[in-house]
C-alpha cells in the first residue's frame, strides 16, 4: 500500500487499564496489505509542546471496515494527549509505515514474546499466524495483572503463557525467567519479540546462542518515519540502518548485540 | 493564472518551492505523497566524496516548535550517487540540486568536478555550513576568509548554478554573504541550523551523542527571515531563503523579506506534502492581492 | 532539607533562581503575585544614564514557542532609578541587580560610578548585547576588543560584583566571554535576545516598528543552553544562564550544562509566579536525586 | 484587589452570534473591586502555536457568585480556541489587570459609545452607573443586526440607540452618523468608548474640538499584561504609557490625537 497522510476518524478509545488504550482509527480509504511490524505516525494535535509526530505499531487491521487499532501505552505527553482524543474526532497519520516480520511457513513452530506496548505486533503477529494454532506459542510480559492487557480476544490463535514481575498473573519474574523461554527453546523455529530494549536484547542473545532465527522490533527515536531524517539509525553489522524503513523489525544475527 | 516562475542565475525553476537537504532524501522517499514535479526543485541529501556513517545514535531531540539533529552527513558517497540514485531520479522533472560537502578544499573541488558531468543537475548547493561534523564545512562557513575559498576554488571547476548555503552561527550574515558573492557565487541559501543542545535532567547526559547538534523548525523562523533579510539587503545574487517554514503564509513572509526561492525543510517530516500546499497557497494569495507575477513578491517589504 | 545556596563571586544568592532584566520591572510590579524575598535576586529594568522613551509602538511580535520584543530600553534614567525607585526596593530582602547600558564606554562608566554608590545594590549585569537600539552596546557585545574595552572600564570605577551579559549574536560566544573574564568580570550572564525579525504576510510590513527585534522564550532555549555550555567549558567564573526557562526542569538543564544560576524571563509573562515554582521544582528535583546542595548540580553534564 | 494567576471554572459558555461568545468564569476566591475598563490576560489552554496570553475585557461581574463574564469575539486562533472551550473546564487568567473608566457623578450626563467587541467594557460601565438611567445614552455599532449582541439586560440602565452599517438595526451607517452623536453632542458631559481605533478616533477628535470630557479604551498588543514589559505602549503627550496599567482607559486630553 502505498504511504499516505491519512485523516483516520476515531472510531473508539477504550481505556484497558490504567496506561493502555486501545484506539480504533478508520481510514476514508480502504486500506490494504498490512502486516505485523508495521507502524503509523500520528500528530498530536494542539498540544503546545509537541513538535513532531508519535509512531505507534499496529495492533489489528480490519479490512472490511477499512479500520486499523492500536494499543497506546502513556508514556509522556504525547501519548497521553493522544488517549484523550474522543470517539468522533479525527487523528492524522502517515502510514503504512516500515517492514513487517518476516511471516513464518506453515512448518514453523513460532515464540511471539511481548513485553509492554510490545505486546501490539506480537498480538497482530498471532491473528495473521494463527491458522495452526498448535504452532504458535505467546509468552506476555507485565510487571502486575494491573498493567497486563487482555488478550482473551487474540488466545484463539495460539497458546499464550504469562510472566508477572509481581506474580499477579502467570509465572513470576521476567518473560526470559518464564518457563517456555528457559526451557527447551530449541522446540521453536522462530523467535519474535517486541518490547522494553533490555528484555529484547537478552532474547536476541539467547537466539543468537542457540542459534534460533530471532526477529525483533525496534523503537528508536524518531522524527520522520519514512527515511528522510536519518536520526532513527541502529547501528548494525552492515552500518546504520534506518529503524523506520530497514526495520523496525530486524534480524538479531543483523544487530551488534 | 498567476506565474509562479522565477530564476536563480541561469536556471529557471517552475515555481520558488524547493525541498530542503537532508529532509527529503534524494526526492524517492516523498514520491508516494507528492508527484515531485510539481516542485520547483529537490536539494538532495548531503553528499561527499566519500560514504559516511554519520553520528551514532542518539541524533535527534524534539524542542519547542522545533528539533535538533545530529545526523552528520550520513551518505554513500558520490560515486554510489552517480551509479545508483543519479539513473532513478534525473528525469524526475524538476530541478534536482545537489547538497555538496567537504572537510577540505580539495574534498569540495574533486566532489564538484564529478557532480558537474552530470547533465541533468543544473545546481549544486555548496554546504560550509553544517555544524555537526567538521566535514560539513561550518568551519568554512563562519569567516569570511575560508568561505572566499573554498567558494573560489569550486567556482573554477564548476560553470553551472552555484548556490552556497550560509550558517546562521555567525555575527554578521550578511558579511559572509557578500564574500561569497565576491568569488561568484551565483546564490545564497540561508539558514542551515542553529548550533544548540538538549539536555537530559533526569539522567544528567547530553540527548544527543555528538552533545550539540542543529536546531531547526518553526523556533528558528523569526531569526532565519531577519537573515534573509539582512542579506538580501547586502547582495546582488539571488537568496533562498528557509528556516521553520510550515505553510504558505511563511514561505510569503521570506519572500517579502526578499527570498527568490524557499526550501522546506523539517516540515516535511510533520507532513511531506506541505510543499505542494505551500506551492497552492502562494498562488491563492497572489491571486487575492491581484500579483501577476511572484517576482512582485521578493523583497517587497515596506518598511 | 536542601541546601540552594550559591555564590557568585562574592555574593550570596539564597537560591539560584532570579527574575531576568526587562521583564520583571524593578520587581515591585509582580509583588502582588509572589513574595519578592523567596527569589535569588532580581535584576531590574536596563537603565540609562539619561531618561529614554524606548522604540515607537508596535514593539513585540508572538513567535512559534517565543516572542520578539523591541522595547529599545525604555526607562526614565538612573536618576530617578536612585530617587524614586531605589528606595522603595532597597529592603526587599533579595539581591537587586541593575542592569547596566550605554552608548559609549563614558556612559557606562557614568552610570556605573552612580551605582557603586549604592549600597543595597551588590551587583550590576553590565548589558553589552541588547540588539534592539544603538545605546544597548550590542555592538559592544558582538566584538572581543570593545567588550574589553567596555569592561576594563567600568571594571575600574566598580568594586562590587560586576555580571556581564552577553549576547548570542556571534560567532564564539566562549571567545567573547573569555575576553570579558580577562578584564575582570566577576560573572557572565547569557543570553540575551537573540536579533530576528517577523512580518506581516498580508500588509507586507515588519511587524515591529524597529524591523528587527530580539527573540526570546523557550524557541531560543537549546541555543541557549548550548552557548552555556560552551562558555561554562571555556571561563573558570560562574555563569549565569537563561534563555527560555518555563518550569523547573529547564533551569536544571542549564544548571547540568554550567549555569551557576538561572534568571527567568520572558515566562514571567505568561505566569509571573515561575520562578517560585522553578525553586521549588529544584528543591524536589535535589531530594529525589539525593543531592545535599545545589553546587552538585552545576556543569553535572556527564558527556 | 490583588492580582492574582487564579483558575477559573467557566460555568458557562453562550455563543451569541456567529463570532461572539459570552463566557462566563467563575474564581474560586471572592472577587472585589472590579470595574469598567479593567481586563483579564487569558491563558490559551493547549494549542500549538499561541504563546501569549490573550486580553480580554471584563463585561459584568457578580460578587456574590464570583464570577466574571466576557464578550469574546473571534478574531484569531487565540479567541477561537478560547471559545471552544467547554463550561466545566478551567481557565487560567491574570487578573484583575488594568485602570477602569472615572466613574461620573450623579450629576454627569453621560454618552457611551462601544463598537465591536468594545461594547463589553461599554456595558459594564453602563450597569454601574445605571441607578439613575435618564443620564445614561449608550450607543452601539456594529456591521449588521447579525453581529450586533442582545444587550436587553442592560437596557434598564439608559437609553440605547443603534448604528449598524447596513441599516439593519436603528440607524443606518457609523455611530458617528448616528443622531445622537452627530446631534446636540454638548448635552452630554462625559463621553466614554471602547471599539476599533478609527472609530475612537473620530469619537476622540470630536470630543477634543467640543472640549467634553472623553475617556478611551485601547487595545494595544500586550505580552504580560502587568507593566513589566513594556510593549503595549501608547505614545501620550506625556510620552509613552503602558496601556496594560496606566490605562487601558485614557483620557483623549492625555493622547496624541
Ligand atoms: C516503531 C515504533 C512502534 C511503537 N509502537 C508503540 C505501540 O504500539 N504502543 C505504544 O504505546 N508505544 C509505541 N511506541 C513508542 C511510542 O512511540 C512512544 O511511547 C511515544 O512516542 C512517546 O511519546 P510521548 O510524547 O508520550 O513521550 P515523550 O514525553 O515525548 O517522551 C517519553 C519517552 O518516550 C520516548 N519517545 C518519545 N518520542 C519518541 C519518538 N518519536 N520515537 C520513539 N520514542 C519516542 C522517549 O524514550 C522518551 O524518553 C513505538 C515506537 C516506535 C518507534
Ligand atoms: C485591554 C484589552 C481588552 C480587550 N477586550 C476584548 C474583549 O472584551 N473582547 C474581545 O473579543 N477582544 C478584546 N480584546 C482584543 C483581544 O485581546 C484580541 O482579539 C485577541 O487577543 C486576539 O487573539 P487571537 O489569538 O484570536 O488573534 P491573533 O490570531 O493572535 O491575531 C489577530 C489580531 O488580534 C490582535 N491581537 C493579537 N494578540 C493580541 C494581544 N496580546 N493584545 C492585543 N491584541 C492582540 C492583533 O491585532 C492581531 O492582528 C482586548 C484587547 C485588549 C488589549
Ligand atoms: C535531519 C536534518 C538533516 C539535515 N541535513 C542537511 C544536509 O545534509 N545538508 C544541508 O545543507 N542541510 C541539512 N539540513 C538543514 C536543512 O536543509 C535546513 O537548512 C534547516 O533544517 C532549516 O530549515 P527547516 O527549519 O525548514 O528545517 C538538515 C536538517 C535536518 C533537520
Ligand atoms: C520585553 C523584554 C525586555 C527586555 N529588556 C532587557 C533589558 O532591558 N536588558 C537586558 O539585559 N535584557 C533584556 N531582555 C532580555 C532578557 O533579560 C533575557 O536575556 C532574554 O529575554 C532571554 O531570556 P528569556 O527567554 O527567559 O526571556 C528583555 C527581554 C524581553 C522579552
Ligand atoms: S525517522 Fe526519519 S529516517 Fe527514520
Ligand atoms: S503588556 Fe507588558 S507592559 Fe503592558
Amino acid at each position: 500500500m502505498k504511504k499516505t497522510v491519512t485523516d483516520f476518524l476515531l472510531l473508539e478509545n477504550k481505556q484497558l487499564n490504567k496506561d493502555n488504550f486501545r484506539l480504533v482509527l478508520q481510514s476514508p480509504q480502504p486500506v490494504s496489505d498490512l502486516f505485523p511490524g508495521q507502524f503509523i505516525n500520528v500528530e498530536i494535535k494542539e498540544a503546545s509542546e509537541i513538535f513532531l509526530r508519535r509512531p505507534f505499531s499496529i495492533l489489528d487491521v480490519n479490512y472490511n471496515q477499512h479500520t486499523i487499532s492500536l494499543l497506546v501505552k502513556i508514556l509522556g505527553r504525547g501519548s497521553k494527549k493522544l488517549t484523550e482524543t474522543i470517539a468522533g474526532q479525527t487523528i492524522n497519520a502517515i502510514f503504512p509505515l516500515g517492514k513487517s516480520f518476516t511471516l513464518p511457513d506453515k512448518s514453523d513452530r513460532i515464540l511471539l514474546i511481548g513485553g509492554g506496548s510490545g505486546v501490539a505486533p506480537m498480538l497482530f503477529l498471532a491473528k495473521i499466524c494463527g491458522l495452526d494454532p498448535a504452532n504458535v506459542t505467546v509468552l506476555i510480559g507485565a510487571r502486575s495483572v494491573s498493567d497486563h492487557i487482555d488478550v482473551s480476544a487474540y488466545q484463539q490463535f495460539g497458546q499464550f503463557f504469562f510472566a508477572t514481575e509481581d506474580g499477579s498473573l502467570g509465572e513470576k519474574g521476567y518473560v526470559t525467567n518464564h518457563s517456555v523461554f528457559s526451557g527447551e527453546l530449541n522446540q521453536f523455529s522462530k523467535i519474535y519479540t517486541c518490547g522494553p530494549d533490555l528484555m529484547m536484547k537478552a532474547i536476541g542473545r539467547k537466539a543468537i546462542e542457540k542459534n534460533i532465527f530471532c526477529e525483533v522490533s525496534l523503537e528508536n527515536m524518531m522524527a520522520c518515519g519514512f527515511g528522510v531524517c536519518l536520526c532513527c539509525v541502529e547501528d548494525t553489522k552492515t552500518g546504520h540502518k534506518c529503524v523506520c524503513t530497514d526495520g523496525p523489525v530486524f534480524n538479531v544475527n543483523d544487530l551488534k548485540w | 493564472m498567476v506565474n509562479l516562475g522565477i530564476k536563480i542565475h541561469e536556471l529557471d525553476f517552475k515555481n520558488p518551492v524547493l525541498t530542503a537537504s537532508g529532509t527529503c532524501g534524494f526526492g524517492e522517499e516523498i514520491a508516494d505523497f507528492i508527484d515531485l514535479s510539481l516542485l520547483g526543485g529537490i536539494v538532495v541529501k548531503g553528499t561527499t566524496l566519500k560514504h559516511r556513517e554519520g553520528n551514532a545514535y542518539p541524533r535527534m531531540a524534539e524542542t519547542p516548535s522545533g528539533m535538533l539533529n545530529a545526523v552528520g552527513l550520513q551518505n554513500k558517497g558520490v560515486d554510489n550517487f552517480i551509479t545508483n540514485i543519479y539513473p532513478r531520479i534525473k528525469d524526475l522533472n524538476t530541478n534536482i540540486i545537489v547538497n555538496v560537502n567537504g572537510s577540505t578544499i580539495e574534498d569540495y573541488v574533486a566532489l564538484t568536478e564529478r557532480l558537474n558531468e552530470l547533465d541533468k543537475i543544473p545546481a549544486i548547493e555548496l554546504n560550509i555550513s553544517c555544524p555537526n561534523v567538521k566535514e560539513g564545512g561550518m568551519a568554512f562557513g563562519i569567516s569570511c576568509p575560508s568561505a572566499e575559498a573554498v567558494v573560489r576554488a569550486v567556482r573554477k571547476v564548476y560553470s553551472k548554478t552555484l548556490i552556497v548555503k550560509l550558517s546562521p552561527n555567525v555575527t554578521n550574515i550578511a558579511d559572509i554573504a557578500k564574500a561569497v558573492e565576491g568569488q561568484g557565487a551565483d546564490s545564497v541559501s540561508l539558514i542551515n541550523t542553529l548550533l544548540a543542545m538538549a539536555v537530559n535532567a533526569e539522567t544528567r547526559k547530553p540527548v544527543l551523542s555528538t552533545i550539540t547538534g542543529g536546531l531547526s523548525g518553526p523556533a528558528i523562523k523569526p531569526i532565519a527571515l531577519r537573515m534573509v533579510w539582512q542579506v538580501y539587503n547586502a547582495v546582488k545574487i539571488p537568496v533562498i531563503g528557509m528556516g521553520g517554514i510550515m505553510n504558505a503564509t511563511d514561505a510569503i513572509e521570506f519572500m517579502i523579506a526578499g527570498a527568490s526561492a524557499v526550501q522546506v525543510g523539517t516540515a516535511l517530516f510533520i507532513d511531506p506534502t506541505i510543499p505542494v500546499q505551500i506551492i497552492d497557497g502562494i498562488s491563492a494569495y497572489m491571486e487575492r492581492h491581484k500579483m501577476q507575477s511572484v517576482n512582485e513578491l521578493i523583497g517587497s517589504l515596506q518598511c
